[in-house]
């Protein structure tokens, strides 16, 4: 493991609050992208059915 | 475009709103830092030049919706983009009925507060002349501002957070300018950027605004 | 055959479906080595001990915070002249990964600073001027929340991003002139980067190469949500037709 | 010169409403616009006047000779009937407001302030505003919207006068006005056809 020192704390943090923020914004638009990708294809089968 | 001036004048003076309104804001800011500050003198004189400027912004942008929202509400924008006025002009018009109405009577109200709040001697024309120049960038920028949110029903809120973040080159170099008129430095550089900003957006910025209301009318 | 042809909506679903994995395969591969790399496998600098690891994370992100703002410029402008939707959506899709980037660097920012100058916050003009363009992103996407109708709210931000970014510009100038005034001499600079060794650049070019495709496949899942939404609303207005 | 206008297509919010729409307004003419409501009539309105680009097709005017009026008058309420009228009047580069104010019925309301006239009153200063643009085409819509049977037939002899004098006017109202010349065009065939049902592709969603 490689040793960090006394600003141990510090370097964590950045690369934990890196992590979490990109991680949010990743499940974010996946999380949008499948909604709106599973509304679209309900509307498109209930419209070719009705139509 | 005289006709169109006057009219706004007319308005402002007549509905009171406005003109009256900003200068009390301004006077009540004023009033209620040196009560979260401490009444020290040498404090506050140190810090009323930041105080000043950042309290004429915020009166400026008390009024700014009124620029643009009534005139769209009661259809008078869409009569007037059928008008022979490009609606360029319409823009710099009310943007130029704004300053008279807010931005002017903050500038001649400014060195009043400056008493209040210990601003030294040396600061006083320095903080009329950087208003002066100042102001009608605030103004020309808020009408920008204006004319996004106009189609919008509570456009209120969004405009501040639209108008500040462009209000920043503009608070640090006015401030700047007083401070540095304070402690006798040279405040060449800050008044000629300040008088840029001013003369830019009053270039470019009737285009723009007049952009954003055609695409709200349609 | 055009570069335009891209701007074609179903033509660009069609090229970002097959791009989409490799774009996202290679970030993720970048992404990794260049962290692993300069995380595990590089010294402590003599003067910043370990922090000088947060460059790997700290650099990249505030490239591609300004250069998020730069596409997104240039996409409003391809649609205000040009007309293609893509463009504009593209724009859209792009300012929360540009927010979020700016969010990294500053709070990466504020924790180097910390051990760095004893406070997690200075009015360092470069932290000032990140500070200022996450306003920026904020206003720019509150501004296409509000507005209902997807062409107006395509126009006015686009409009709004041209007029930010000049703003943008004389706000970094507005910063730096402001801050010589209170500081004189800059002890509080962030300059490391520009003189790194060769041990430190090499991961850093990596991050740097991970970041920017990490924002690229970013972008091409989020710019496809916004297209499939749009369709969407388009087919609902239909049906209400019918 | 005729107003012209081009196998027009014109969209509301984004979806299209009206299909091919042409038609030709020569000087001295009346055309009234009729159709269900939702149909258009207050978008093709806009679009000719110009406030709002159409989807596809051509109108051809004489430019800087249209004068509109929707919904809303863009009265000032704590402006006078002489001054809301001046205004224009000032705008538009026409002079005397007396002959509008004749016109309209509205001499003895002049010096009142606009709020405290009745909504029929108000209505008649924004049709006022009208004759003091001095321009020949005008486009209305629904003008006679809270007027008495005495204010609309005020309102249609202004409308004749005008023609006689060379103008021309588009409205979109249901009142029959008692213009004899008056030509009716019925909007309904021009609605726009709902395309097939989800005909696959992306780019349909930004027609």
């Amino acid at each position: 493991m490689v040793e960090l020192g006394k600003y141990a704390g510090t370097v964590l943090a950045a690369y934990g609050i890196t992590i979490l923020l990109v991680l949010g914004l990743v499940a974010i638009s996946l999380r949008r992208g499948a909604r709106v990708k599973r509304a679209l294809e309900a509307q498109e089968r209930r419209m070719a059915k009705n139509g | 475009m005289t006709a169109l001036l006057l009219r706004d004048l007319t308005l402002a003076l007549r509905a009171g709103g406005g003109f009256g309104l900003s200068l009390a804001f301004f006077l009540i800011v004023t009033v209620l830092v040196p009560f979260g500050v401490g009444p020290e003198g040498g404090v506050l004189g140190r810090i009323a030049p930041g105080i000043l400027w950042v309290g004429a912004l915020l009166a400026c942008l008390l009024s700014l919706d009124r620029i643009f929202a009534l005139d769209y509400e009661d259809g008078t924008l869409d009569l007037m983009a059928t008008a022979p006025i490009p609606l360029e002009t319409v823009t710099a018009t009310k943007a130029l009925a704004h300053w008279l109405t807010t931005g002017l009577p903050l500038t001649l109200a400014a060195p009043a507060l400056g008493v209040l709040l210990n601003l030294p001697t040396a600061g006083f024309s320095w903080l009329t002349l950087s208003l002066a120049v100042g102001t009608p960038a605030l103004s020309m920028i808020g009408a920008f501002g204006a004319a996004l949110t106009v189609g919008l029903k509570r456009g209120g809120l969004l405009l501040s957070l639209l108008v500040l973040p462009l209000y920043i080159p503009t608070l640090i170099f006015g401030a700047d300018c007083v401070r540095r008129g304070v402690e006798g430095l040279p405040t060449t550089t800050p008044l000629l950027m300040l008088l840029g900003i001013t003369l830019g957006s009053v270039a470019i910025l009737p285009f723009a605004a007049a952009a954003a209301i055609r695409v709200n009318l349609r | 055959m055009s570069i335009w042809e891209y701007a074609n909506p179903k033509k660009f679903m069609q090229t970002s479906a097959w791009a989409l994995p490799w774009v996202t395969g290679l970030a993720v591969l970048t992404l990794i080595t260049g962290l692993v790399w300069g995380f595990f496998f590089t010294p402590d600098d003599f003067r910043m001990g370990s922090t000088v690891k947060i460059i790997y994370i700290h650099v990249p992100a505030a490239i591609m915070a300004t250069g998020t703002w730069f596409m997104m410029l240039a996409a409003s402008l391809i649609w205000l002249i040009r007309r293609h939707h893509v463009s504009v959506l593209a724009a859209k899709a792009a300012a929360p990964v540009g927010t979020t980037m700016t969010l990294i660097g500053l709070f990466t920012g504020a924790i180097w600073g910390q051990p760095m100058w004893g406070t997690w916050w200075a009015w360092d003009p470069r932290l000032t001027a990140f500070l200022i363009l996450f306003l920026f992103y904020l206003g720019y996407m509150a501004l296409w929340e509000a507005i209902e109708d997807p062409d107006t709210a395509a126009d006015l931000t686009s409009v709004l991003c041209l007029v930010g970014s000049v703003f943008a510009i004389i706000s970094r100038y507005a910063v730096l002139f402001w801050n010589q005034g209170l500081h004189q001499g800059s002890s509080l600079s962030m300059d490391a980067e520009e003189h790194v060794s060769d041990v430190y650049a090499w991961p850093l070019w990596v991050a740097i190469v991970g970041f920017g495709l990490l924002f690229v496949s970013l972008v091409l899942i989020r710019t496809r949500t916004e297209i499939r939404s749009r369709r969407l609303r388009a087919l609902e207005a239909r049906e209400r037709m019918a | 010169m005729d107003l012209t206008v081009t196998d027009l297509s014109i969209a509301r919010g984004g979806i299209p409403v009206l299909g091919h729409v042409s038609l030709t307004l020569r000087s001295g003419c009346a055309l009234v616009l009729r159709g269900p409501n939702g149909i258009g009539k207050t978008t093709l309105l806009r679009t000719i006047a110009g406030l709002q680009p159409p989807l596809s097709g051509t109108i051809g005017l004489p430019s800087e000779d249209v004068a509109y009026a929707g919904h809303a008058d863009g009265i000032k309420s704590t402006l006078s009937v002489t001054e809301n009228l001046r205004f224009w009047a000032r705008i538009f580069g026409t002079g005397d407001i007396a002959p509008a104010l004749a016109a309209m019925d509205l001499a003895a309301l002049a010096e009142r302030p606009a709020h405290s006239l009745s909504a029929g009153q108000k209505r008649r200063l924004g049709l006022a505003r009208l004759l003091v643009t001095g321009r020949r085409f005008w486009l209305l819509d629904e003008p006679t919207v809270s007027l008495d049977a005495a204010s609309v037939a005020l309102f249609a002899r202004a409308v004749r006068t005008h023609l006689s004098n060379g103008g021309a006017t588009l409205m979109a109202t249901h009142i029959d006005l008692g213009i004899a010349e008056a030509e009716v065009l019925d909007l309904t065939p021009f609605r726009a056809a709902p395309s097939a049902a989800a005909p696959g592709g992306f780019d349909e969603a930004f027609a």
